[in-house]
């Protein structure tokens, strides 16, 4: 029980003793909570914690090795996804679960197709295609029930997985960082969808890093760590700094870390007139040697295709770039490393990261000569010495590099192992894209961390993020993007305070149509 | 390609250690020479001659040009990539070599370059069509099954149109004597073939495992789009790992051509199954990213041990089907379960 | 080894139609009455292969090896290796080609016994008085016994340009469905052709099949009979023979060769000389000659048992 | 859009068809009894065998896996009929090959699901095996069919020769079953991401078990077919055509990685396949150029695919701003 409210109705669904264990490694030490029809319940921790765990336990994906669950009072203990579904639980995964090559209505229908009739096993098109268009309109996305998955953006596909839980009639809703890749807007759009879930009497388990969000839509908060209960509570006993003590088992009071030094006079990048139709025009931008600029932005503003295009991975039409001076002529992720670029991509899994191989083997991918000796062939003892020292520099959890998989590793560390391997090229500008993406309060202070070092060591830094309040915490300058273009500078205000106009900016960010950057950030041609 | 079966973690427990010595072998990448070692045990008592001096030095001398195109293979599995020409390249390369050099009407026929012309020339030839089929790869967007699998057609027919342009009867022969000394051969008792397949895998294995473009191979294996992100030249190491390959075969060419004496247009055109079927039971997986050329080595060892023990025996050819296919099919079914197991340690 | 029985190394390079078939099961038996042991190998046309399985006859110590090469080059180290290890070796059906390592081979001329065989179907061609479109089934193109066939054929309707025009030349892999295609194809383009020649008797089942679709399965004498030779000498040639519906046939003499194969390993071993080459001259069997030949043909004598049963 | 942009994108869209069309104009040249319609009818019956394999194949290749044994599944269920089930009627014969391939079909995918064994390994072991069992039992001999079977290929219902009214047949059930059925569509969402169809509640075994044993039941119909074109059935039956098929559907725009592609694709892929080598026997082009075209305009078809979904790809690429202010 995560808290002593007195029980008005018998809860909708009760948790008790879950244990799990992977490759014999215990991750879950007994967890148990419960949750109420129509009420929310936080799952909140660090990486790694076991909340994705306990969720797949509920959603029928993993089995657990011991503990009991109660739904509706009756024991449940599904055997796979499809028995959870089928007994009401809807599952909302970290990693989006639709099918980009089919189309909106057979996504949303795809466990379960209402046929013509009984006997003949056809599709009725008609059905589905009503239904899907009262569910989309139910999470209020104007899309064609008929449109392919493959062309709707991160925030849309995101609403289309709330859209297939309704469909289901779900008891409980389990949204797994549901946030992580909308902007502020549909965020608070799922806010109010998920009001009205709760009205209807659905129970709600939402997981986030973002403990503001937490406290805006929860009732109940339960914290876990280390696989195991932390604490909890209802929402107003609570408060974020109590809850990130429970989860860290320590009091992290600056958010910033402070820095000492100030941007140099160099110029470490600059940008000048970077165009390509349809995706960014005349972008003329510099950063200094020793400065932070954060790039803000809604998503699909841009910000990533810039970001790529200065790596040389998207191609542009029109435009200069330099590096410290000198001219980079079209430049290749391989030529803009050589002129002493670093890029940390936004899609950690898929871009960042070899999963199956050792955090030793995905560290010196980028350095390959300087772990070198006779011959040029890779020297295994310098392999694994570079990657100790680096795992020790970003406080890595574990030293035994060689031996463990990325993929074993929670997400906060994993991002700690791409940031690893780009230090090692001593990067003169690095492009951090959403640096904390997934990650938890803690390992987001060892990423400022980190990210303080390099601008001491004279780096050159553009973040790109889409929490605003890390980019006010840590640029120096924020520039705004709106539609691949800028819009909007902003110089860090000297002395106390928080240093940038959060209202300005948001408002240089979605420019001047904001009621057109919807329909504007996709145009299929 | 079909994607790699998810461990099946929910029935991942922590095992009591027992038998810890067997456990450690069957999960070693030791474990198909172990499979060698077992199955010679238990023909042994058919064939005694297995163990035999002469048939060992004949399963040595059998393996060396399996060995050397499996190695190719190898490179383009890692990449997850497959190449089915590799006997159109054996097939290409061994015409094209014995017309440079055959005493009859030889385009370097009596000349002293004649043996490292044509050498030259079916190197060429395997690195010519490695490049093509890496090429079609990288810039033409093709699936390499499909490029090779065309590949593979179209030179296996045009290896037979070249020799009746080079000879009257279906194949090339009248090849100069210090060709054919190459299969003959020997320096210090140790046959050259021996000598070249030893050099070829050394070179390979350094490669896979110690150089830059190892690493860059298996990245590319495993997931190209961050392999690009972190500077891995992608489409140079997928085009050198095709050229890799087809050197491979023309090597492989080099072994049967002058093991023949003859400049066949069909030699080597029904290894292929052999030689994806040895790197597989290595263990090297087909989806990219894990491979190592000492598994192949005992992958190859392991088949002509199979081959051998059944010639011995004089196994009809549909008994050797079926022990081919069910030993291939059982020695996958052992290695999944391999995996499984080591996935619960 | 193995006291007092002697074993022979029979190596083949496929079993791809019954003339391979039957050969085998000629000489297995043969062997056997004569109480040898058998280690049989096939190398589905691979040389490299068959080498390896002689070098495996040899450190089994066989006492006699019959080989069927796929390619007449390929094979000399293999009988070099087998000098060496001092074993006789005899090459069935096959010779290869010349060189100073020593065997002995049986050989049918193909390439004799197929023009032998389109000669007569061509003057059949002449006699009738108008011109004929031809069509050839050609075998693999990397089998020298179909390079030779072909090249029989070539030869005889090249002395009878105004009696037979080849119109069509099908590749058929030696397999099945292309000939089929092939042929159908063919009498497509070719509406009028009235003369087929098969490289192999293996096809004439597809070959069947095309001329009834094409409505040109008529015996001799039919206005739409097509002058049809076969070449091998099988059961079914015999039968479409009988039925007047083939005109003519090479046919290899199986039991000549089977007998002079094994007549001469015996003499090998027992250090005769024997002649590096047996010629089994093979005929054609036409309808002209098909009463007085028929016993000789080995189809014939599998189709009587056949039909006896 | 663009005229000139949008004409290159209908021709890139349509690059199979128009290198059809290329083929078809330049094989009419050279023989004007290549454009005749008795020929398109023994193009389409030829494909047909073909066709029904690639079809079955394309179920396979839907869900990510690969199936190599089809001709030798061919072959032994074709060796069983001549030697156990002489002189029964057609309809029975049928029945028999294609239970037969389908029960073959439900080994190979049950290795492949239950024990979780890649597909490309056991169909190649299963080829072996299955090859050798039929030349076990045949004794590598020809094996002849009877009347029955062969004068089908002479057969025609509503004038509809037999082999283009088995395809149809087979054609349109898949069509159907593929695109509007709940299977259907559950194989193009396996085939795209099995991990997230698991998470999704689909059975992911059942699904893939089912497109194995559909493989086998093309293999057992497509082998029918054949035989009763070709009559007899010999060691070399079936070699090879697992190839045939493969390059049919990819030709057709099947991705060999799962998810993309349809049966509509892959019979066209059949067609243009056979128009090659139909064009190449009536125009009686030199027997040694046979594989080199044939090949060279695969490699053409699958080429020109690959830039196209490049090209496509830049074209429909995701804009931020509207291209006409760029
Ligand atoms: N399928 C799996 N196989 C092996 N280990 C796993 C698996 N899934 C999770 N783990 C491990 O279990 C632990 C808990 O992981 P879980 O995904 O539940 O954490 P989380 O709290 O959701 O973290 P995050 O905030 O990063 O999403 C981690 O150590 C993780 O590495
Ligand atoms: N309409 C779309 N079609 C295809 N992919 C999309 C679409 N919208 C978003 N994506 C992909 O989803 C991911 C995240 O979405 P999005 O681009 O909106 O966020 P972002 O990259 O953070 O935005 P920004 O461009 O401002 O950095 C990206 O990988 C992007 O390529
Ligand atoms: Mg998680
Ligand atoms: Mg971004």
């Amino acid at each position: 029980m995560t808290d002593s409210h007195p029980a008005r109705t018998p809860p909708l669904l009760e948790v008790a003793g879950l244990t799990k264990s992977f490759f014999g490694v215990r991750v879950l030490h007994g967890i148990g909570y419960s949750l109420r029809a129509g009420e929310a319940l936080g799952l909140v921790g660090e990486n790694g914690s076991g909340k994705s765990t306990t969720m797949n336990i509920l959603g029928g994906v993993h089995q657990p090795d011991g503990g009991a669950m109660l739904l509706d009072s009756a024991p449940y203990a599904p055997a796979g996804p499809g028995e959870a579904i089928r007994a009401g639980i809807a599952f909302i995964h970290q990693e989006l679960n639709l099918f980009p090559n089919l189309t909106i209505e057979e996504n949303l229908f795809i466990d379960g197709f209402p046929r013509r009739s009984r006997l003949i096993p056809l599709i009725d098109r008609a059905a589905i295609r009503r239904r899907t268009e009262d569910l989309l309109a139910q999470v209020n996305l104007d899309l064609k029930p008929g449109t392919p998955v493959a062309r709707l953006s991160q925030g849309e596909r995101q609403l289309v997985e709330i859209a297939k839980a309704l469909g289901r009639s779900p008891k409980v809703i389990i949204f797994d960082e549901p946030t992580t890749s909308l902007t502020r807007r549909e965020v608070d759009r799922l806010f109010a969808i998920i009001a009205r879930l709760k009205a209807r009497g659905i129970g709600i388990i939402y997981i986030s890093h973002a403990l503001e969000d937490v406290m805006t839509v929860c009732d109940h908060v339960t914290v876990l760590r280390d696989g195991a209960l932390a604490g909890g509570g209802r929402r107003q006993d609570l408060s974020v700094p109590a809850i990130i003590a429970m989860m860290v088992g320590r009091s992290i009071d600056t958010v910033f870390p402070p820095r000492t030094v100030r941007p140099r006079a160099e110029e470490a990048l600059v940008v000048e007139d970077l165009s390509q139709p349809g995706v960014a025009e005349a972008i003329s931008f510099s950063i200094r040697a020793g400065e932070v600029l954060g790039l803000a932005g809604l998503m699909g503003s841009g910000r990533s295709e810039l970001a790529r295009m200065i790596f040389g991975l998207d191609r542009f039409a029109r435009g200069r770039i330099s590096v410290a001076g000198r001219p980079l002529e079209n430049p290749t992720p391989i030529t803009a490393m050589e002129a002493g670029i670093a890029f940390l991509t936004e899609d950690r899994r898929s871009e960042g990261l070899l999963m199956g191989f050792s955090v030793a083997e995905n560290m010196v991918l980028t350095s390959l000569p300087a772990v070198a000796g006779a011959l040029g062939l890779v020297d295994g003892r310098k392999v694994v010495d570079t990657a100790v020292s680096m795992a020790r520099t970003v406080h890595l959890s574990t030293e035994k590099v060689s031996d463990t998989l990325v993929k074993h590793l929670s997400g906060g560390n994993q991002q700690k192992v791409v940031i690893g391997k780009w230090l090692l090229r001593q990067p003169a500008v690095f492009i951090l894209d959403e640096p904390t993406r997934g990650i938890d309060v803690g390992a987001k202070q060892e990423v400022y961390r980190i990210i303080n070092q390099l601008v001491e060591r004279g780096s050159a830094v553009l973040l790109i993020s889409s929490e605003i309040e890390e980019l006010i915490g840590l640029s120096d300058r924020i520039l705004t993007l709106c539609r691949g273009e800028l819009t909007g500078g902003f110089e860090r205000s000297p002395g106390p305070g928080p240093g940038f106009d959060r209202e300005a900016i948001m408002t240089a960010a979605t420019g001047v149509a904001v009621a057109r950057t919807r329909t504007g950030t996709r145009d299929v041609a | 390609m079909t994607a790699v079966p998810p461990v099946d973690v929910e029935r991942a427990r922590a095992r009591p250690t027992g038998h810890l010595r067997l456990a450690r072998l069957v999960l070693s990448e030791y474990f198909t020479l172990v499979l060698c070692a077992l199955y010679l045990a238990a023909v042994y008592p058919f064939v005694p001659e297995m163990l035999t001096a002469e048939v060992a030095a004949n399963v040595l001398s059998d393996m060396m040009p399996l060995l050397v195109v499996a190695i190719g293979q190898t490179f383009v599995l890692v990449i997850a990539g497959i190449d089915l020409s590799v006997t159109a390249i054996i097939s290409m390369a061994a015409v094209v070599g014995a017309s440079v050099m055959t005493g009859t009407g030889g385009y370097l026929a009596g000349s002293p370059l004649a043996v490292p012309g044509a050498i030259l020339a079916m190197l060429l030839v395997g690195l010519a069509i490695g490049a093509i089929n890496g090429l079609s790869v990288t810039r033409l967007n093709m699936p390499s099954f499909i490029v090779t699998l065309a590949t593979r057609m179209f030179f296996a027919g045009a290896a037979i149109w070249y020799t009746t342009f080079h000879s009257a009867s279906s194949s090339i022969a009248d090849l100069p004597a210090g060709f054919t000394a190459i299969a003959e051969g020997d320096v210090l008792g140790v046959p050259v073939t021996v000598l070249i397949a030893v050099a070829v895998a050394v070179a390979a294995h350094l490669t896979l495992s110690r150089s830059r473009l190892g690493r860059h191979i298996y990245a590319v294996g495993a997931n190209p789009k961050a392999a690009r992100i972190s500077g891995v030249p992608v489409a140079r190491t997928i085009l050198i790992t095709f050229m890799i390959s087809g050197a491979c075969a023309a090597i492989t060419s080099v072994m049967y051509v002058s093991r023949m004496q003859t400049g066949s247009p069909i030699v080597g055109e029904n290894i292929l199954l052999d030689v994806i079927g040895a790197v597989v039971i290595g263990g090297t997986s087909l989806f990219g990213g894990k491979g190592k050329v000492l598994w192949t080595v005992f992958g190859v060892l392991f088949l002509v041990l199979l081959d051998t023990s059944m010639k011995l025996l004089g196994a009809s050819l549909f008994a050797i089907f079926i022990i081919k296919g069910g030993v291939i099919l059982l020695a996958a079914m052992i290695d999944t379960l391999r995996h499984r197991l080591m996935a619960t340690r | 080894k193995a006291q007092g029985t002697k074993t022979i190394a029979v190596l083949f390079d496929g079993l791809y139609s019954e003339f391979w078939v039957a050969g085998i099961q000629i000489i297995r038996d043969d062997l056997e009455k004569r109480g040898f042991q058998i280690m049989e190998a096939i190398s589905d046309q691979d040389d490299n292969k068959q080498f390896e399985q002689v070098r495996a006859a040899i450190a089994k110590k066989v006492d006699g090896i019959i080989i069927v090469q796929t390619d007449s080059n390929a094979v000399i180290p293999a009988i070099k290796a087998a000098n060496a290890a001092n074993i006789p070796m005899v090459h069935f059906n096959r010779p290869p080609a010349p060189s100073d390592a020593f065997s002995v081979a049986i050989q049918a001329d193909n390439q004799k016994i197929a023009r032998e065989a389109v000669l007569h179907s061509c003057k059949v061609a002449k006699e009738s008085g108008r011109k004929h479109q031809a069509a050839i089934l050609i075998g693999d193109l990397g089998d020298p016994n179909a390079i030779q066939r072909r090249d029989g054929f070539e030869e005889a309707v090249g002395q009878f340009p105004d009696a037979v025009e080849v119109v069509a030349r099908v590749p058929t892999e030696w397999n099945a469905d292309t000939a089929f295609a092939g042929l159908t194809n063919a009498l497509q383009a070719n509406p009028d052709i009235s003369f087929v020649f098969t490289s192999s008797d293996f096809l004439i089942p597809q070959i069947t099949q095309a001329l009834k679709a094409a409505d040109k399965w008529a015996p001799i004498g039919a206005e739409n009979h097509v002058i049809f030779t076969g070449f091998d000498g099988f059961p079914a040639a015999y039968g479409l023979m009988n039925d007047k519906l083939m005109d003519a046939c090479g046919v290899q003499n199986l039991f000549y060769e089977t007998e002079l194969a094994i007549q001469a390993i015996l003499d090998l071993q027992a250090g005769k000389t024997v002649e590096k080459l047996l010629l089994d001259p093979g005929f054609a069997i036409t309808q002209d000659n098909l009463e007085e030949k028929k016993e000789e043909m080995w189809g014939y004598v599998l189709w009587k048992k056949e039909n006896a049963g | 859009m663009k005229i000139g942009s949008r004409l290159l994108l209908l021709l890139l869209q349509n690059a199979p068809y128009v290198l059809f069309v290329v083929l078809l104009v330049a094989f009419g040249l050279m023989s004007d009894r290549f454009l005749a319609v008795a020929n398109f009818r023994n193009i389409i019956i030829q494909a047909a065998p073909i066709a029904i394999l690639a079809i079955g194949m394309t179920f396979v290749l839907l869900i990510a896996h690969i199936d190599l044994s089809v001709g030798a599944s061919m072959y032994l269920t074709a060796s069983v009929l001549a030697l156990y089930f002489t002189g029964v009627p057609w309809p029975v014969g049928l029945a028999a090959v294609a239970v037969g391939g389908a029960m073959i079909g439900l080994v190979n995918g049950l290795v492949v699901t239950r024990l979780g064994v890649a597909s490309f390994i056991v169909t190649l072991a299963m080829l072996f095996i299955l090859r050798g069992i039929a030349m076990w039992l045949s004794n590598t001999r020809m094996l002849m069919f009877p009347d029955a079977i062969t004068d089908l290929n002479r057969t025609a219902l509503l004038g509809i020769p037999s082999a283009i009214l088995a395809f149809l047949v087979v054609f349109a059930l898949a069509w159907v079953v593929l695109h509007q059925t709940p299977f259907g569509r559950q194989v193009y969402a396996v085939g795209e991401d099995p991990e997230a169809a698991r998470k999704a509640g689909l059975p992911v075994e059942r699904i893939t078990l089912a497109c194995f044993v559909i493989a086998g039941l093309c293999a057992g119909i497509g082998g029918f077919v054949t035989i009763s074109q070709i009559g007899a059935v010999g060691p070399k039956y079936g070699d090879q055509v697992e190839f045939a098929a493969i390059a049919a559907s990819v030709l057709g725009g099947v991705s060999l990685f799962g998810g993309r592609g349809s049966v509509a694709g892959t019979v066209f892929g059949a067609i243009l396949i056979k128009t090659v080598q139909n064009g190449l026997n009536i125009i009686n082009a030199d027997p040694y150029i046979y594989p080199l075209v044939t090949a060279a305009i695969i490699f053409l078809a699958v080429a020109i695919d690959g830039l196209r979904t490049r090209i496509l790809e830049r074209l429909e690429q995701r804009t931020i701003r509207p291209l006409s202010e760029a």
